[in-house]
């Protein structure tokens, strides 16, 4: 199997699994425990949260464990704008948003606040005077992603940053397809608050992490307990901390060496489909990536129909957001970029990972050359090529 | 119990759990091979065309294109192109499958179900294709009659 | 070292790591991808959705994954309440619920909801009189707790929910503590929603489960992608799911067997303290409880010490929810029941588990009675002992 | 940037982010030998009792009785008991220890942070508890000095 599908989900990597076993094995005590053996799974929790902190460059205390990116990203937006909710009702956004942060914002609108949806270039970034116009007295909370995940474009976010900080405006930035994927302290972003998720750099399922600055408003969101600062309520899930706290450590120890190998071997990829296959569209490819991604629109064909021609050949890719596997709407985020609904259809993406190497992508060319070409001799559509 | 939900979103969400949609698809090993090696795949020459039709689903942003060739009240020949999923391409290649050799009154009585039988199932999600494959058969009927041809005769 | 805090958590089963381990190790794909090793994954959620429907007694559509028994009392409460706000604004719990469901309901207290905090008698049962009583037209949810955390008590839910229905109000109750130690179908409790939790029954750490009974009004709490029937965003923790189906699987399996074991030592264990210590107080020992559940107050002492008393043994112990470790008030629990503070505040819960043996509550016995009489000696207080 | 956050509980939890109270209490050696065989426990006998209180913490419930023998404005004998945490036990046990011996005058001036540091620090949380011994150690002194013994002479 050839798995190029490490936007929607990583295998876990055995250093992780390895930092996790332990607490599921002989310490699993619950950190609130009042005897050692709870303090045992205490200093556990603390010491993932301590390599964390200093993976991201910033305070222990600023970093808040929960259970994955959709929770951390529903935390920062809904924590936020409760905890503001006398200072004003806007909310800006952008349009090419994961559906945890586009589908929470919508849920905010039913709650009676305002959200402006952003849009973006051609090549997937958000505006900067776009977003400078859009910010006004009762703007309480900005938050766009660092990269996206179906394109893998980078969004400015020092800029933004600067642009709130100045403003007094809180920002969010959802780093889920970023985190481990960059040379970069994400707390040296700028932002106030950054979402990250376990299982999209090689950590287990079950954890995400949120960085709140020192001082950044935020109500907690999930009651209960008194856990993480009060935060967010729930028994910790130790192994899993420990896990993603391996994993971070891991994915910003190699961050820089993985970047390039990664970065070389999607180029080279996208000149051979680009080669081999007429008529395709590299999205997003002129603007910033993350190294990994790639981004194809193959002419006349269906998407959903190359996954599956490249499924039968052994190759995992797909069609976008795995969570929007059953929606048949052509993806929000190629729409947002001016892509015509037939060419969104047609796009398909492909994002690289540890496991991937040269031989792998050769072999993806070829299949992909077979399949489009025998797709396109199907199809009832012929655009430029008739 | 069941107090009567409001217009919050939870009707929406009840009528999801009656009938979750499955987020993966999953087809068997007959659609896969009708995918795969769709029959009937392509277009008729002009000469052989009795009747010729475009269909779409501007849902689902799927395109078929349908040729028939009668002889007899019998559809002789039949050849289609699609753009779309793998269900729209594979309920396209049975549909023609169904279709060949049938008088056009047989071939007027084929439902979507008898092609999504025909493939053994189809995801819940996807029997909208083999709509578009019926639909595309009716209208390339049309269209054959439209040319002129005499409708069949009453028996 | 002795255990006897399964109320706290539990060790995972051997059964359930197992179970966990293909979906860490081989089958990691996201279950919400289109190809075929995406496929694996989501068979294996739907799997376990089947295995715990089966055990509980209700449809696989019925059972709703999220991240713990916090979360799934968090998803039951605000989407209830949001999905039927235009009925009313009054819910009715108890003043024995866990922090989860206390916490939640203050918190929608602040949102503007009306609640009304029942009473419980001595032996910590809610009255319902009191329940009948409180109902009202602008009631939309009760919810009260199946068994009592710290004291193992249990609560009338059939009763409940038979009051419940015929006044056409929703009904949800806190699974945590009874689910899997109670040879039960926690469907056929009568109630429309039921919360439980992996990791306190032998599971893993990071799932709960939400059983919601077709047609309950339930608004999605966590929103993003369309996951759990659109319910609960967020991508599956397979392992998770599926070490939880194995350990609610055994659980329920051996719940008879297991029950009778534990409710005889645990009998056991009450009656040695009764005779080899003076002045205690076996609380709600007079009700119904879980069958591995003790709660003991020992006069002229304070609970925290005893913890570490017995701590420095070698036995874990706590003083209640681990959740409230930190909190230095007297159980909230016991107060309730009319125990005044310093008494609440002698109280020591002793939660007995699959790995507890006689051996282990003599040893607790005599350790116990070492301690709690050094305490004496020291204590400023003589009660009814001068 | 910093926006002030309102009165939603967001002060609350910003306390929180800087200075997070640990759930789990982690006693040193020192604290736990205190605990576990405290010094001084127990009462003096009437005739040797020159002061004598009993304090409690309203917040913890925790409470102290402390007794005094002075001899030439020294405390010659002190005994302790305490109903509470193990940091009140260590802590009034150490209190007596640091107490015994000591003028009057030096006894004054012991402060909570001595108890602190005498037993090798104590959890953020447990910190109360010294002050509890602290303020019986002063309350006892003034008990000894109500019971007409003269304060100490100015030197
Ligand atoms: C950009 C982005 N944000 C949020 C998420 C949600 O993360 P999780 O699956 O951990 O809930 C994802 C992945 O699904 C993502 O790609
Ligand atoms: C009765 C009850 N409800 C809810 C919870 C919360 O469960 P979790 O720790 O899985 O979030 C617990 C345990 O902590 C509990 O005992």
């Amino acid at each position: 199997m050839i798995y190029l599908d490490h936007n929607a989900t990583t295998p876990l990597h055995p250093r992780a699994f390895e930092a996790m076993l332990p607490f599921l094995k002989e310490l699993w005590a619950n950190p609130s425990s009042p005897y050692r053996f709870g303090s045992q799974a205490k200093a556990a929790v603390e010491f993932g949260r301590g390599q964390i902190a200093n993976c991201i460059g910033c305070k222990p205390s600023e970093v808040v464990f929960c259970s994955g990116g959709t929770e951390s990203d529903n935390l920062a937006l809904r924590g936020v704008v409760r905890a503001l909710k006398s200072k004003g009702n806007h909310i800006v956004t952008t349009a090419i948003e994961h559906p945890a942060v586009l589908n929470t914002c919508k849920a905010l609108e039913n709650e009676g606040y305002r959200v402006t949806y952003l849009p973006v270039t051609e090549e997937g970034v958000v505006e900067m005077a776009a977003l400078r116009a859009s910010l006004c007295d009762g703007t309480i909370l900005v938050t766009v992603m660092h990269a996206n995940n179906e394109t893998g474009v980078i969004q400015p976010v020092e800029e933004i940053a600067t642009t709130t900080r100045a403003r007094g405006v809180v920002f969010h930035t959802d780093a889920v397809q970023s985190a481990g994927k960059l040379d970069r302290k994400l707390a040296e972003l700028g932002a106030d608050l950054v979402t990250f998720s376990g299982h999209k750099l090689y950590g287990p399922r079950g954890v995400g992490v949120l960085y709140v600055r020192e001082g950044t408003p935020l109500a907690p969101w999930m009651t209960g307990g008194t856990h993480e600062h009060g935060l967010r309520a729930g028994t910790e899930n130790v192994a899993a901390i420990a896990g993603c706290a391996e994993a971070v450590t891991l994915a910003f120890e190699e961050a820089e060496t993985e970047g390039h190998r990664l970065r070389s071997l999607r180029d080279r990829f996208e000149l051979q489909v680009g080669a081999a296959i007429q008529a395709v569209r590299f999205n997003g490819s002129e603007a910033q990536r993350v190294p990994n991604t790639s981004n194809i629109s193959f002419q006349d064909v269906d998407g959903e129909s190359v996954v599956l021609g490249l499924d039968v050949r052994g190759i995992c890719v797909s069609t976008g957001s795995a969570c929007s596997t059953d929606d048949p709407e052509p993806s929000h985020v190629l729409r947002a970029m001016g892509l015509s609904p037939r060419a969104a259809q047609g796009s398909v993406r492909f994002s690289l990972g540890r496991d991937t190497c040269a031989a792998d992508l050769d072999a993806t060319v070829s299949a992909l050359k077979d399949t489009v070409a025998h797709l396109r001799r199907v199809s009832s559509i012929r655009g430029d090529l008739e | 119990m069941n107090p009567s939900p409001d217009d919050s979103g939870a009707n929406d969400r009840n009528r999801g759990l009656e009938a979750p949609a499955a987020p993966v698809i999953s087809y068997n090993e007959v659609v896969l091979d009708h995918f795969l090696h769709p029959h009937n795949v392509g277009e008729l020459a002009k000469a052989d065309t009795d009747g010729f039709v475009v269909v779409g689903d501007s849902s689902c942003g799927d395109q078929m294109k349908l040729w028939i060739s009668v002889r007899n009240q019998r559809i002789a020949k039949i050849a289609f192109q699609s753009f779309g999923c793998p269900g729209a391409i594979a309920t396209s290649s049975m549909l023609t499958v169904l279709a060949e050799g049938r008088t056009i009154e047989e071939a007027r009585l084929i439902t979507d179900d008898d092609v999504v039988e025909a493939l053994g199932g189809i995801p819940a999600k996807k029997r909208h294709c083999s709509l578009l494959g019926v639909q595309a058969l009716q209208a390339v009927i049309d269209d054959w009659e439209k040319r002129g041809r005499a409708p069949p005769e009453q028996p």
